[in-house]
């Protein structure tokens, strides 16, 4: 594993030209003043990245820690599985199902290497760079705003003991874990059927390094973090996962381009059970995800958990709908795309909107990711294999936003606004950080993707992508019936 | 000898077979095939992207039998495999210079 | 959704019509005499459900309520996903691989669809018409006992302190959701392979609005409902769940008729491997139907999976066995049914018998499903796909019945029976609210389908049974190989 | 089910067999005053199986035993789930798709039957041999330090107040039926596609009533088992479950024989998809296995979650590297290959030791599996199909061994060892455990299979191995596309 | 009438299609076949078990034509279908003795 | 030149080519057939429902030759393929009128 060494010198390198990106959106939201008073509404936030991350850095002290509750213990050991889950198996099959029969192992494959790869980045500085605080103070806009230290390298100071919130450090360092596997997991079907495994790979650790780590540290670390203070309200992952990874891969898109063939070979998934499956193994794991992100079995949980389903059972008839009515026709693909969409779109506003909201967002999200995928793909021409972008970015954005018109009490959300929050505040909020996490991740992952394109080349040769990436990059055949 | 050999409509492969054993050809090599011809296609579509599928699947029945009955094998194919809608198939007949059953090594009329 | 307009106009309509059919069972058990007399004896039973309606109407008094146990929530949250996750992909898969290549996603998409249909009605008013338990009595026979009211359409009254027994409310409610969801989805099986997907969606909808959240209120919905006050023992939903559906996919496979060539042509299962997963799928999500049902995790959910887990296994020997001796060779597709057969068994006796009734209900159910799913439908010639009847309905009954009888603890049972309940006099109950519930959705589901029929037609064309319902109906092609 | 009868016969037939290979071993370890030595150190030892066995003797004392926690049972319930989630689907699609397609449903099939075969075994006796304590006394070595007597035979005892621990009896009593599942299940993948149905029914019978019963009893009984009053360290079943399956799949490779033109003929995998999703359903169910075994949902369980998911990916980029050097490119059955390899070898040692050690156990396992199963294999020409050899025996020596190092507090361990442990000390003792467990299942495997092959015949014939056995065994085809 | 069968690289297929079309072959019947020949297969390696695969996917063309334009279907096929990269494969036609469209029961030019 | 087509047992295909690859045959096209003929299917019994299935899984060879050798490659197959039990399947011979070699265009015998 040498990534880490190459990874943080290419990091410093790229400092400066990141920090560009920020001033431009940041200076306006960091004066500590605003943050200061966007605080105390934060304190009040049941969210329980909140929680977790206070009591990360309080993790040791007993007297003001919570003990350890079995029974919160218990769900987020399961959440944990579960998002462990959506990646492998459920990612793997629902891009698996949707690419040419002679790429199938190649998506699974990079899927499952991910897995592995961010497993063990995770434990060398992963959960350091996202979640070590040291240096932060809330309102205060530094280094330490934008990506933690290495204090946390290894799991250091991870004992038997050691809490976050209600639950063992170890649980919470895990759970956060799967994060940081799904993640870059959800890039691989933007340019599935024509990357390179060695860039792919290389890429995918430099990404996780400078894009994913810091967006997590930024959003959920707690006072003093960059959008934490600015009051975003993002339960889940809107911005740090989807639209982080919807971004990265439509840039991963356009930088690769098309696949051979593209827009006159027939390209139709070879296998849509597969598609099915994965995407119904994305649903049911989507309850660790939103509903673990509560990081308890409470009532935020339970909440999070019903909204989720409803937002999710919407979405896919929106958008079964949608293309019932453009083309006559509604199709398998078209519906488990739609509930995707739907488990996209409510992951930032679980555990802050209502049944209501819920059914909104589900029913805006499914028409809108119909449209970005399908309509506006065409128009535009990109290759972005498996809609990356279109459901995940899209659905995050208008996650992202909604969460702050339903996540107010008036329109049924279960959220304690705070002082002088207003609706048109919040939604500013919502949409300055999505607008910095586009700009940053798509500005840094175009620069990643170039720099391993000139070192070891992104593509395969054209024989090798006619051949098929099974048999080329890894001397496998997906079928022999 | 002939080596006949009918491109049908998949479903009527079972009558066909039953029609050609009455005639006394107990033996028959059946394939998969793909057909282009003038009966459409259909259309599949996937998130916007449309793919017309020209080929239709289609069965081809491989059959050596005896000059005196050819004619008579041919007509009962299509006899049976007629369904009047576009798409029934053909029927092509080449002759077949010589027959060998591996088994037996026998040959000609015999081999089949 | 235009549906709750429409079917509750059908509703109104039809009420009339099936208290004929009550009547005929109803009258000799509605005495509130009797009934009050059977109260007690539930008023100590340990069924969650007792609980779990008993709160649904206190939920708000927080004295009265018990507080929020974060162990019962976690299990609970768990349950829920376990329950989704026997319908997609569970029951998908093991529908999926029964039917011909060219009809798999039809199968796969009408479970897909139902899915999110009934997350929408049941949002809208199905956990209302549930359990809404707004002027019950105990043992008063009023129009409520049938039905609950729209009091909590929209989940109104749902709050973040809500609870239900020990568990939040929202928990409950999705826990039910998922319940909701399954039983429609179990009916696609009869009708496999020739039903319209737009006429499968309206009679859906309409079959969870007449039927399936009726038999719910009537059986779990407590004091005051039909069959509550007859004191039925239904622990996870023998006649809710399964006779209602294996009933309803009875009369569905009559009333379309066989598909083409039913009886010459082959139609041999096309992929059994789906058809194992699936069923594997379900035995695991299973212990969240079961176990679940306990409401709780303790001693009675824990014996509930204990017995779940025997019964299962000693069907699945069962069946095989039978078709070992039947026919000589032993077959997977026999096994898998012969679990499944075990796992519909036990549903309504888990958390009532012991290990020893286990035993005993699951080579009963695996011998009489195996012969009706064979030998029966072979008889009597109709054309029940994939044997929803076979295994659900005859399944149901065994394990409804012989609850009646296992559940006494000088059998093993750990239900503790009231004053002078007999075995007798139980399995009377029992059978009672069988054959109920057979009449009941027997006659519905038969009117429903032919209003259906009349309005826009059940089945496809033949050109479209014969192309396969994938490319005729959705564009879609399942493998491309 | 005559098998009871039957084997218990067999039983006290081999019994006298088995002792010499026992005193071989057995005697120097056996002395009391070691074992006393050691027994203190066991009393403090966290591990849950320490608790669990406890408790099964005094599960009934109420002012002794703990009260039973919610959150500890909600983790157990759903950690049996996860177990059983492991073997079907999990194993049987993971070994499904590596053998022709000729005989997918046969590899299913087996491992489906043996879920049946063991679920009604361990019911009528299994449990009892293995967890029944009577007659057991610290450090005293006597029959029932082999094997539990029939006091707990049909799970008499359990009733809805038994605790194991804090949890239900009953959850106790099935978590481990889940263990007793899979541990058979392990060994189908050693003589697929040529071993007689009923053959492999009869084998299994024998095989857990000999060997698997016995070695938990000798591991986890507590107190006056062999193995624990040696003080092993196996956490989830290192020995007991990956050892003991991995040899007798060797010895079973060896008695049958190779299959019909291993080495001439392509064997290739026919569905690598299965192996994939059955890899990845194998990883996630094995935080039940492993973090289950904590029998509480506290920082034991955490820790063991944590290192499981370290191990097994930095062991999945181990053999996918190794490969990629000594072939050239990197393989899908490759790196999943590697994470199972890391999940059996972290398998003894999670909850034993901390980070830093699950990436050193996993980079070994890694490595040491790839040889094992490639080079080795190759060099010693047996056909040990699906590798059950390879990747169990080797990674469960290398995971039991390597806890005696990692297990340490010095080395990041988080194992409380008691007054004067050392690390050689321990290794040593680890060695002994896999040493008796090689010999002990080795011998009597070999026995057995021998019994069978006389009675029944283990093997198909040519001509039905030439069709498949699908066809030939179950009148069934795989696939009908 | 000839009947032509040629063996393409998959890929081909639809271009093939397209030449004949223009010649005014409007019905061909594809399979796909395995080929053996001078072109070299590759190797897949399952956890140390390595395979060396000989065959190659091609797709199997058969059409049947006049006389009059077999020729140039043969060389159309040729020209279209060449990469000029060993494993092209090939084209071999037979004297057809007679066809039949099952639809019609013409016969000769007229069954195509 | 003769167009050889053989059906055999699929587990003779390596034999098979080796055989004729020893006579000179390079090259040779193999499809996946179903068979029918005097050899017996088997059934198959889903929930009951039991199916005989007729057609048996069989490898179709073709192969193009000279004249010169066509006899010895015909018996090379049947001695080859040949087990004796029923089932064991035909070989066809046809007259070839031409045969070209896409990628150089080089015709007749040099084709192959
Ligand atoms: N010239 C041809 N050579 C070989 N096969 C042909 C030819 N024309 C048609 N076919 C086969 O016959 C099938 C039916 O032909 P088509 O033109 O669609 O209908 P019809 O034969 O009824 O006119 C086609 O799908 C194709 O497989
Ligand atoms: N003698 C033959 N008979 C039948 N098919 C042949 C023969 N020789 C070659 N083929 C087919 O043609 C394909 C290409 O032939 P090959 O020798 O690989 O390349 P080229 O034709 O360019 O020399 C082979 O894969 C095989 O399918
Ligand atoms: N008349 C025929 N035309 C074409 N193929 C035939 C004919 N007769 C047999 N076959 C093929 O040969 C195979 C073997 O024939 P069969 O009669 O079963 O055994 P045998 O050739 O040993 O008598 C059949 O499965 C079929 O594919």
């Amino acid at each position: 594993m040498r990534e880490p060494l190459e990874t943080s010198r290419v990091l410093t390198y790229l400092w400066s030209a990141v920090l560009c990106a920020l001033a431009l959106i940041a200076a306006p939201m960091s004066l500590a003043q605003e943050a200061s008073e966007l605080a105390p509404a934060h304190a009040e936030l049941a969210s329980a990245e909140s929680a977790a991350s206070e009591m990360t850095q309080t993790g040791g002290a007993a007297e003001e820690a919570p003990a350890l509750d079995s029974g919160d213990t218990a769900w987020m050991l399961t959440a944990t599985v579960l998002v462990l889950f959506m990646t492998i198996p459920g990612l793997s099959l629902f891009y698996g199902g949707m690419v040419r029969s002679k790429n199938i192992l190649s998506v699974l494959m990079q899927c499952f290497a991910i897995t592995g790869l961010m497993t063990v980045l995770w434990t060398v500085y992963g959960y350091s760079l996202a979640f070590d605080t040291t240096g932060m103070q809330a309102g205060v806009l530094s280094f330490n705003s934008f990506v933690g230290g290495l204090d946390k390298a290894f799991f250091a100071g991870l004992t038997l003991d050691s809490l976050v919130g209600t639950i063992p450090e170890s649980v919470f360092a895990t759970f956060q874990m799967t994060f940081a596997i799904i993640t870059p997991a959800l890039i691989v079907g933007a340019f599935a059927e024509r990357m390179k495994f060695s860039a792919m790979l290389v890429f995918m650790a430099l990404w996780f390094t400078i894009c994913y780590a810091p967006m997590t540290h930024m959003v959920w670390s707690g006072d003093g973090a960059l959008m934490w203070d600015w009051g975003v309200l993002d339960f889940a992952g809107g911005t740090v996962v989807h639209i982080n990874a919807g971004v990265a891969g439509l840039i991963a898109a356009l930088v690769l381009g098309p696949r051979r063939g593209y827009g006159s070979l027939i390209m139709a998934p070879h296998n849509l059970t597969l598609t099915l499956v994965g995407a119904a193994m994305l649903w049911v794991g989507w309850f660790g995800f939103n509903a673990g992100s509560a990081v308890s079995a409470g009532a935020s949980a339970g909440m999070a958990m019903l909204v989720t389903q409803i937002c999710t059972g919407t979405a896919a008839l929106a958008w079964m709908s949608s293309e019932w009515l453009s083309h006559g026709k509604p199709s398998l693909l078209g519906i488990v795309s739609g509930a995707i969409a739907g488990l996209v779109a409510i992951t930032p506003a679980s555990g802050m909107v209502g049944p209501a909201g819920a059914l909104a967002i589900g029913a805006v999200a499914g028409v809108l990711c119909f449209l970005a995928s399908t309509k506006m793909k065409r128009a535009l021409g990109y290759d972005d294999s498996l809609d990356v972008f279109g459901v995940h970015a899209v659905g995050g954005v208008v996650g992202a936003v909604l969460t702050g018109v339903f996540a107010f009490p008036t329109l049924g959300g279960v959220w304690a606004p705070g002082e002088g929050a207003t609706i048109a505040g919040q939604v500013w909020i919502q949409t300055q950080s999505v607008l910095f996490t586009v700009v940053y991740t798509g500005v840094l992952s175009y620069i990643l993707l170039k720099i391993v394109d000139v070192v070891i080349g992104l593509r395969v040769t054209h024989d090798q992508e006619e051949e098929g990436l099974d048999l080329s990059l890894h001397d496998e055949r997906g079928y022999n019936l | 000898m002939k080596l006949i050999t009918a491109i049908i409509k998949p479903f009527k492969l079972d009558e066909v077979r039953q029609a050609v054993a009455d005639i006394g050809v107990q033996g028959v090599t059946v394939t998969e095939v793909q057909g282009f011809g003038r009966q459409r296609g259909h259309a599949e579509l996937y998130r916007g992207a449309e793919y017309r599928i020209d080929f239709l699947p289609k069965t081809r029945i491989e059959l050596a039998v005896d000059d005196s009955i050819a004619e008579q094998v041919v007509e009962a194919i299509c006899n049976v495999a007629r369904t009047g809608k576009i798409g029934d198939g053909k029927v092509f007949v080449v002759d077949l210079a010589q027959a060998v059953r591996v088994r037996t090594g026998e040959t000609g009329v015999e081999a089949m």
